[in-house]
């Protein structure tokens, strides 16, 4: 490290030493690449303030400089190995826009059909191995059920092997088209790297076909395991997974959710559409708050203003991922989807929908558009085209590219230098879009449960249910650990000590 | 992930030996400290100092060393290994070990002679020692392989040097290939009249040698031909010679010259390159009447038949042998030889170079060549010394030393030019009784009755002026000076300037290397000195090896040198061949370099490297394949080998990153 | 072509007709010339001896404002300045102990200098640059049936002899070729004119000047072209006292550039033909 | 340390020329800087890129490599590969953060004795000027933050020879 | 199940990619379950580290540990698995040789916060706050970890027995390592569990290959048209096969899209950048000093192009700054 953060950092330690607690021995505190909650407690006994820190940065934004820009698609995609197909398609799309070149249509074709292949088995992995097993096993089951292998002896082996297989399918796919499935290599500004054989096809159909079939039943499956069951509505409904913020989503010219390409639209927390521009302009929209606790950034609207960790209008304070897409939109884009989309919207009281939770369910709604969009695309004639790349011939300066990733909306932005290479790059990641949103619901979580100094021990689960349903990636948002995010609970009086230390 | 460290306990047994050098090293080398430091290095098993290594006593003792302490290993710090690296494997080899377990270390000539401060160059000796005993675990046990020696020769040159090496090639049976780019044999020697200091005439002791060339049966003569292209390596050489057109079959003429007569030119009127341009000659000619072979040719500048093609070819119909043929073409003719003699000589400076001696503005000034013509009874003159305007010279100035000694033009002395001035002027005098004046800066005269010969031209009265002449000119101060050419001087014996107004100057140029010597040194892979001379491979040890196996040099190509040591070291140059041939074989170093078939993934990325093609590509297996014999062990595939599938011996990445390591620890 | 001028105070003074018929000549050909703004004294003259570095610095500056000016090369066309420009750019290049004083010197005034200037003599652009065969196509009145001794001096071939032999300089000869006349082949035409003795050694000065004319005359020349505006003035100024001294050499000395001026036929006027002391009328009137 | 720093400087000299240079300056008794240290290969063209960062990593100020003038190499063209692959190694080296003349690679014929000696004159002169480079040093500072752990982790023995691995 | 042997993955500074590999085992997976007995899985499982530190030593017969070691917390798990397990297994670029995020070892620390927290686009922070590894908030303490100064791979840190390469490695290694494992037959430490030849012998371009590349430019990827037939080299597109090791069956050619070299060199190799640039620039076609210049300069990114995996193992370590 150099001389002068080295520096700062040793300073920062003897502070932290001369405590009576100390930063540097306590191997917990310096736990990293985990979610850290703080919580505060006042003389009452009651949640003074609860704190998410987020304690890591890998700064692709820095080390990405110098480097050509056609290299980011692949450079950007190691930021998640969850969704490095939402970072490659971001990437590629900020190139098209960089060199000024219109993506050739039948690229575009094979973008989308990777692009929602990869919501689709995205979805379904988050709804049957990381959230899911919450509703699915249920919030009260014992934890070394609540996972994948819990939900297969809920739904049954010969379903849990059909969702395993189904994934594996579907990203077969993703791994012909791109290159590979994991961290793909398909994009090159103007278009991709490689077309579809028509040889290939009528294998595709099938699997995707299969898919809007297994979509259907993953909504079966919500409909009976989740809302079939009062109580599961009522948690999801309740005021602790409640907040009042903006919405943020892409938006094609109807205003219909498209994971791939559109205007940003933003609808405010009384569900009016309070902005919708074209990404190019998001640095008029959006701005970056630094709080000195926390390596993430919290993302607010500009022309609302940052207004501290509060709800409502006034507050610029936003959300995104499924819940805030489907209120950010005026429907869904594909039929089922959009009867999916009412049905939604009817049972949790029109919108926009507020609660946390129902981002379960607006994940599953997402399914079944991003499956009938593979259908579609894969019934056009064009999708097997010979041609599929457009050589880009304008001079770079520069480029935004911004998709809707499984977790919300990504933006990539890059400038470079005649020959293209970087200078300046910016990243915005669908978690860190949320982050303020995520602070706030685990400082209402532990407010609504820490009564009088009494910790309930479901409190842990509790908050765990409120980030899950985020689906937060951290991988993405600090470029650290995704899917899952191991927690630190630590519960102190105002002096700083420690009063009690949950783990999980 | 790999660390090229061997597990310490199974460490093979080094033995370390460092030379004296009588004081050589051991004046600015603590040898002693070396070698106790050595001796604490792991798997040092003996470390041992001694005053000369290289003697027999040494050489036994290492010898004693590997069979009573079992040594594994040896590294000898001493010299440089192209002196004595052989000597040191040989030692390993009496002593039962395999010569290439063997590393030498070169605290002679890169660290006694060129440093100056005794503790750092010990230091530095320590340093290498101990990156020798690091690299020499990995060394592996190798032998020579033995390839054939063709022994067939060929040499490149026609005068004097290439005539007695051929000659004494042939006389020891073997077959003789002689190229000579000129029309004739004879070189340089062949123009002059008489050699010093027997003053005995060039023409009767060379032509005999000429004509035996001609007549040796184991001589291929290849006159008005060129060395093409140079393939393969020491013993297997692959020549292309390239045949100019003569326009008269060599087989069929006989030099009876009629054609000459019979030349549509009734007068010869064409400059004589052979005679410098002072005579005369037809486009159907012989360069003079003892070339060899002797067989007249055409100058296609000036032939009207091979210009136009509207001649009436009386030269043709005057040759009953119908040796004419005028649609020759240039021939290409390929060789296979297993040594090679260069003896290509060497180019006169260019007078014109020193303009302060006005050639080729004042008629009256000469170059030495041209007045060795001028003084042979065959040349243009027959022997009268005239000048160009046909006045006979009353008195003539020798300036030596034109293009050499002098930091304008060439640095070198020419080592002939006292010697052959003195020569000239003698006959000059003799010629014309002219008054002869020698301006020299040092009268060299090194060599078997040269003094004497010096000392003889003193009493005939010719006139020896210590200085370097400044300038000729035609300028006239006095009326004395009138029409005549005066050189200004300063006179360093008596100490004042001088102007010594002369009919005729006659300019003593020096020796240049052949103007395309840097071409033919890169055709014969030889190297050059700065001067541009043939660069032998020792300037005592080896005068006529090169650092090409099976390339030999000899006569002035190397260096200016007379025809006593030319002739002596163009038979040197035989002998080395003849050497190489009867051994009937040569051992190849065996640092060649091999794919790792398993390893090879078929990138090809190393066949385009090898300059001798000894990579070809398996389309079978899809795996290079090097072929040993062709492999000259320079190891650059080895470098470029992407997945590091192609190992060098004696050259191993383990053996180099050890010795960096050793080097740097 | 495009060329920087430095004129040096001959050129301003007793070599006027130097200037006139040099840009007057230059012009013709359409080469652009444009005088380097704010030049001073080459360092040439007494400075040398006196001050060496000193004269180092003053060439340095003319260098460095060249340089910050453009790329141009620099026509320096009397010898001295020539010689003193080259010298210092040689010794700059060269010598990093003097480099350290100049560019220091340099510095002070805002100035630095990398090196990049190439200072040329007209004669090597007219020869080298133009070429004969392209002059060939300007000479309308060939100068028929006169003969030159091209006389060089000593400083433009020596020491630093960048486009000419020392010895034996040849590209005069072939200016005078090309302009018709015939060349007096002669030895002397790097010999010292006597210039830099005349104010000293008068009798020495005078006595070389004298050897050089006569020879020139004895070889049948009808006038001496010289390039240089020192030796110009000696040749010319002092032929009344070497007639006083040893004999009656009535010589004109001409600048190469006027004879090209005259061969192109440019009007005398403009290259300042009547500007000599000895007439050059006499040898002219064959024309 | 107040007494002047002495640079390490190893180099690669081709057998046929550069080495050959160095024994004929030996032979010729020219003196200078006794800070470089030579490794011989047959051909400039058998050092190997890692050779150089290798040297480089074990504690060398500077590398210094030498070959046959273009056009002279004993093996016809191995020194323009050599001059391909160092073009792209000086890059890369100056992407490390290594420049100013620390790798540096010279045509030295086997004539040129005189030139050794200067080469590596002045290249002494250039790198002590420059500083240790001390590689090995920056690496034991850089792993320092590994033994502040250790500190209180106080158990892993391995650590040591784990932290130098590779 | 007691018998079954116990076996942990565990993630440094990894994007997941290699989590998500395992999970792509897809049904093997379950085979895997069977199996064995898994210990610690942070992305799917709910053990903690507490439960993995209350184990004896030893205990656990593997661990595949996959990322870099960028922060001293990933460093202690590091240590902690290596004492807990006979076995480990060094799983990915990340861990094998630093991956992408080393390519920050081109960066100082402080750089990258100045850039993201005060220069970077959109920010709102006239103050210029920065993460502190303490801080105030109304009077409460809050405190944040440290940031290793350099990204490593595994084994500059512990002690590797075997290596999986990749990013991230392909479900097949994967498993074949795993059966290696169970089966008890294991190769010598220090393995590369994967075959030790470059990509070039997998890759269905390999005959398109000339012997002579006779490059006299490169081209960058977005400029040309890419023959999805014909050797990526002999297009001019610098495609790192001949330099690295093979056992992905050649993807990314097979997308396209040249190789990138993430399965790091063979074992023969130290620094797979130096040795590429040994083989590839060995070939281009120019001989004057200008003329190769102009060449390279078709590669903008030498460090990132070269060293776009293994910067950590490139054996200057990091830039000096």
């Amino acid at each position: 490290m150099d001389k002068t953060a080295q520096k700062v950092w040793n300073q920062a330690h003897q502070q932290a030493n001369s405590g009576r607690r100390t930063v540097t021995i306590d191997p917990i505190t310096r736990l990293e690449g985990h979610g850290k909650i703080e919580i505060f407690m006042n003389d009452q006994g009651n949640v003074d303030r609860a704190y998410l820190q987020i304690p890591e940065l890998r700064g692709f934004e820095v080390f990405c400089q110098g480097r050509p820009s056609e290299d980011m698609p692949q450079l950007t995609s190691r930021i998640c190995g969850v969704c490095p197909t939402a970072h490659h398609m971001a990437a590629t799309k900020a190139l098209d826009d960089l060199y000024g070149v219109e993506c050739h249509p039948v690229g575009r074709k094979i973008r989308e059909l990777v692009y929602n292949a990869f919501m689709l088995e995205d979805h379904a992995l988050h709804v049957y191995i990381l959230g899911g097993p919450d509703f699915i096993v249920g919030p009260d089951a014992p934890k070394e059920l609540r996972n994948v292998v819990g939900v297969i002896g809920k739904v049954g082996l010969d379903v849990g092997k059909r969702v395993i297989s189904m994934r594996r399918r579907i990203r077969e796919i993703i791994n012909y088209a791109g290159g590979k499935v994991i961290h793909p290599v398909m994009g090159l500004p103007g278009g991709v790297a490689k077309g579809i054989a028509a040889s290939e096809l009528p294998k595709l159909k099938e699997v995707a076909k299969d898919g809007l079939d297994f979509a259907k039943f993953t909504l079966q499956v919500f409909h009976d395991i989740v809302l079939k069951n009062d109580a599961y509505v009522k948690l999801i409904t309740s005021d602790a997974f409640t907040h009042k913020t903006h919405y943020m989503g892409l938006v094609d010219k109807n205003n219909k959710v498209n994971f791939y390409d559109g205007d940003i639209r933003v609808v405010s927390p009384d569900g009016r559409e309070q902005s919708r521009f074209p990404v190019q302009k998001y640095l008029e929209h959006i701005s970056e708050h630094v709080e000195p606790w926390s390596y993430i950034k919290f993302p607010f609207l500009k022309k609302v203003g940052w207004n501290g960790f509060t709800e409502g209008n006034s507050s610029g304070i936003y959300a995104v991922a499924p819940m805030a897409r489907l209120n950010a939109a005026d429907g869904m884009a594909t039929p089922e989807a959009q009867k999916a989309y009412e049905e939604y919207f009817k049972v949790l009281g029109g919108k926009p929908v507020h609660h946390t939770l129902a981002n379960h369910w607006a994940r599953v709604v997402e399914m079944l558009q991003a499956a009938e969009r593979m259908v579609e695309l894969l019934n056009d004639p064009e999708i097997t085209g010979k041609e599929f790349r457009t050589i880009p011939t304008k001079t770079p300066k520069i480029g935004i590219g911004v998709v809707e990733a499984p977790r919300g909306t990504l933006i990539h932005q890059y400038e470079t230098d005649e020959r293209g290479l970087l200078h300046r790059v910016n990243l915005i990641v669908s978690t860190t879009n949320n982050s303020a949103r995520i602070a706030m619901s685990v400082d209402k979580a532990a407010k609504g449960l820490i009564k009088d100094g009494k910790v309930n021990d479901g409190l842990l689960n509790m908050v765990e249910m409120a980030f899950r349903a985020y689906d937060p990636c951290f991988g993405c948002a600090t470029h650290t650990l995704p899917g899952e995010m191991p927690l630190v609970v630590t519960l102190r009086d105002l002096k700083g000590d420690i009063i009690r230390e949950i783990r999980r | 992930m790999s660390e090229n460290k061997p597990k310490q306990e199974n460490l093979p047994r080094v033995g370390f030996y460092i030379c004296h050098c009588g004081s050589n090293i051991a004046s600015m080398i603590d040898v002693a400290e070396v070698q106790k430091y050595a001796s604490g290095l792991p798997g040092v098993a003996v470390s041992r100092d001694y005053k000369y290594m290289c003697s027999d006593p040494g050489q036994e003792m290492i010898a004693k060393d590997i069979r009573e302490h079992k040594l594994e290993r040896l590294v000898v710090a001493a010299c440089s290994p192209n002196l004595h690296e052989e000597t040191f494997r040989k030692a390993a080899a009496r002593g039962g070990l395999n010569p290439f377990y063997f590393q030498m270390v070169n605290i002679r000539e890169h660290a006694a002679w060129v440093h100056e401060d005794k503790k750092s160059a010990t230091e530095k000796a320590k340093d290498l020692a101990r990156a020798a005993i690091a690299r020499v675990r990995f060394h592996q046990a190798l032998d020579k392989k033995r390839v054939p020696v063709d022994p067939n020769v060929l040499v490149v040159g026609g005068g004097i040097a290439g005539i007695h090496a051929a000659l004494t090639l042939a006389n020891a049976g073997k077959k003789v290939t002689l190229i000579e780019r000129e029309a004739t044999i004879g070189g340089h020697m062949a123009m002059f009249d008489k050699t010093f200091p027997t003053l005995d005439c060039a023409a009767c002791i060379l032509t005999p040698k000429m004509s035996a060339v001609k007549a040796h049966p184991n001589i291929t003569l290849l006159t008005y031909s060129e060395v093409n292209k140079v393939e393969g390596y020491v013993g297997n050489y692959k020549v292309t010679v390239k045949r100019k057109p003569r326009y008269v079959k060599e087989d069929l003429c006989v030099g009876c010259m009629e054609c000459i007569d019979a030349c549509v030119f009734k007068e010869a009127k064409f400059p004589d390159k052979f005679n410098q341009g002072l005579g005369k000659r037809k486009p159907v000619y012989i360069d003079f009447p003892q070339a060899t072979p002797k067989v007249v040719l055409l100058d296609p500048e000036t032939c009207i038949e091979l210009k136009t093609g509207k001649c009436k070819k009386s030269c043709a119909a005057a040759c009953d042998r119908k040796a004419f043929d005028f649609n020759q073409k240039e021939e290409i003719k390929e060789l296979q030889v297993g040594a090679i003699v260069l003896a290509t000589g060497f180019k006169a400076f260019d007078a014109k170079r020193s303009p302060q001696y006005g050639y080729g503005r004042y008629p009256g000034v000469y170059t030495a060549l041209e007045i060795e013509r001028l003084v042979n009874a065959s040349g243009p003159t027959s022997g009268e010394i005239v000048l160009r305007d046909g006045k006979h010279p009353k008195a003539v100035g020798i300036i030596h030393c034109v293009g050499s000694r002098d930091a304008k033009t060439n640095k070198w002395c020419s080592r002939v030019c006292c010697m052959y001035s003195l020569k000239l002027a003698h006959l000059i005098k003799e010629h014309s009784g002219a008054e002869v004046y020698n301006f020299y800066i040092d009268m060299r005269a090194p060599g078997k009755a040269y003094e004497e010969f010096y000392d003889k031209l003193l009493g005939e009265g010719v006139h020896f002026i210590r200085g370097r002449v400044d300038e000729v000119t035609d300028w006239a101060m006095t009326p004395d000076e009138e029409g005549k050419l005066v050189l200004r001087v300063e006179d360093t014996l008596a100490g004042f300037v001088r102007r010594i107004p002369v009919d005729m100057v006659v300019l003593s140029t020096g020796l240049e290397p052949q103007a395309d010597a840097q071409e033919v040194r890169r055709r014969f892979n030889i190297g050059c000195g700065s001067e541009g001379f043939f660069q032998e491979r020792h300037p005592k040890l080896a005068p006529v090896n090169t650092f090409t196996d099976g390339i030999y040099i000899a006569g002035a190509c190397q260096a200016p040198r007379d025809i006593p040591d030319t002739v002596a070291q163009a038979g040197a140059a035989a002998a080395e061949a003849l050497a190489l041939i009867d051994a009937g074989f040569v051992e190849l170093e065996p640092n060649t370099s091999h794919v790792v078939e398993e390893e090879c993934c078929g990138c090809k990325s190393c066949v385009p490297l090898c300059p001798y093609s000894a990579i070809t590509f398996d389309e079978v297996k899809k795996k290079a394949v090097i072929n040993e014999v062709l492999c000259k062990g320079c190891g650059v595939c080895a470098a470029a080998c992407p997945s590091g599938s192609i190992r060098q011996n004696l050259f191993e990445d383990d053996e180099i990153f050890s010795e960096i390591q050793g080097i740097l620890k | 072509m495009k060329y920087l001028y430095f004129p040096g105070c001959s050129l301003k003074g007793t070599g006027r007709a130097y200037e006139e018929s040099f840009l007057a000549v230059f012009k013709a050909l359409g080469l652009e010339v444009r005088e380097l703004e704010d030049w001073n004294c080459c360092g040439a003259t007494a400075y040398m001896s006196v001050d060496e570095t000193k004269s180092y610095a003053l060439a340095g500056r003319n260098l460095a404002i060249a340089e910050r000016s453009s790329d141009l090369d620099v026509i320096a066309p009397c010898s001295a300045c020539y010689l003193v420009l080259n010298k210092t750019q040689k010794g700059l290049k060269e010598n990093p102990e003097l480099r350290r004083k100049v560019v220091n010197a340099l510095k002070a005034a805002g100035l630095d200098y990398k090196g990049k200037v190439r200072v040329r003599h007209p004669l090597d652009v007219l020869i080298n640059d133009v070429g004969v065969e392209k002059l060939a196509k300007f000479i309308t009145k060939p100068l028929k049936g006169m003969k030159f001794a091209p006389y060089y001096g000593c400083q433009v071939v020596r020491p630093y002899s960048t486009f000419d032999d020392q010895y034996n300089p040849v590209t005069m000869d072939k200016l005078i070729e090309a302009v018709g006349a015939e060349c007096v082949s002669w030895p002397l035409k790097t010999r010292c004119c006597g210039g830099s003795l005349t104010g000293t050694l008068p009798e020495v000065g005078l006595r070389l000047a004298y050897i050089l004319i006569k020879e020139a005359k004895k070889r049948g020349a009808g006038a001496i072209v010289t390039l240089c505006p020192l030796c110009q003035f000696n040749l010319d100024g002092y032929q009344d006292k070497i007639a006083s001294k040893y004999e009656r050499v009535d010589i004109p000395t001409l600048y190469f550039t006027q004879i090209l001026g005259l061969a192109m036929g440019l009007p005398e006027s403009e290259l300042g033909i009547k500007r000599g002391i000895i007439s050059a009328e006499a040898v002219l009137a064959g024309r | 340390m107040n007494e002047q720093f002495e640079p390490k400087i190893v180099a690669f000299f081709c057998n046929w020329c550069t080495y050959t240079a160095a024994d004929l300056a030996g032979v010729s008794r020219l003196k200078y800087a006794p800070n470089v240290r030579v490794i011989r290969v047959m051909c400039s063209g058998r050092v190997d890129p890692q050779f150089v960062l290798d040297a480089f990593a074990r504690g060398a100020d500077g590398v210094l490599l030498g070959g046959c003038h273009p056009g002279d190499c004993h093996y016809a063209e191995g020194n323009y590969k050599t001059l391909r692959r160092m073009r792209m190694l000086e890059r890369m080296l100056k992407g490390m953060g290594i420049y100013d003349g620390r790798f540096r690679l010279e045509w030295i014929s086997g004539a040129e004795g005189d030139k050794v000696k200067t080469v590596i004159n002045d290249m002494t002169k250039k790198v002590r000027a420059l500083g240790p480079l001390d590689l090995p040093g920056h690496f034991r500072d850089w792993d320092k933050e590994l033994e502040e752990l250790e500190a209180h982790v106080n158990k892993d023995s391995k650590k040591a020879e784990a932290t130098h691995a590779g | 199940m007691p018998d079954k042997p116990k076996v942990a993955f565990y993630w440094c500074a990894s994007c997941g990619g290699c989590e998500e590999a395992v999970v792509d085992l897809a049904e093997d997976i379950l085979k895997v379950v069977e199996a064995v007995d898994i210990v610690l899985w942070p992305v799917a499982m709910d053990f903690k580290k507490a439960d993995v530190e209350a184990r004896p030593d030893k205990s656990i017969v593997a661990a595949f540990i996959n990322g870099a070691i960028r922060t001293s917390e990933q460093e202690e798990w590091a240590r902690m698995l290596r004492r807990k397990c006979q076995v480990v297994v060094s799983f990915g670029a990340c861990a094998n040789s630093g991956g992408i995020p080393a390519l920050a070892n081109q960066f100082k620390t402080e750089t990258i916060l100045k850039y993201v927290y005060e220069d970077c686009p959109g920010l709102d922070n006239p103050g210029k706050v920065r993460p502190l590894v303490k801080s105030e908030d109304e009077g409460r303490t809050l405190t944040l970890p440290e940031m290793h100064g350099m990204v490593r791979a595994l084994d500059q840190v512990i002690d590797v027995d075997y290596y999986l390469p990749g990013c991230p490695p392909t479900p097949k290694l994967i498993m074949a390592a795993v059966q290696a494992l169970l089966s008890g037959k294991l190769p010598p430490k220090g393995t590369v569990l994967s075959p030790d030849i470059a990509l070039c012998e997998e890759c269905k371009r390999k005959d398109s290959k000339p012997v002579d590349l006779a490059l006299t430019e490169f081209k960058r990827p977005h400029q040309v048209q890419i023959d999805p037939e014909k050797c990526l080299l002999a297009q001019g597109i610098v495609c790192m096969g001949p330099a690295t090791r093979g056992g992905c069956e050649a993807l990314c050619p097979g997308g396209n899209m040249a190789c990138t070299g993430c399965f790091g060199p063979t074992s023969r190799v130290k620094d797979q950048g130096a040795k590429f640039v040994s083989s590839v620039f060995s070939n281009i076609v120019p001989k004057e000093e200008k003329e190769i210049d102009a060449v390279l300069d078709g590669i903008p990114d030498p460090i990132g192009t070269f060293y776009r995996y293994g910067l950590s193992k490139c054996l200057l370590r990091r830039k000096l700054n």
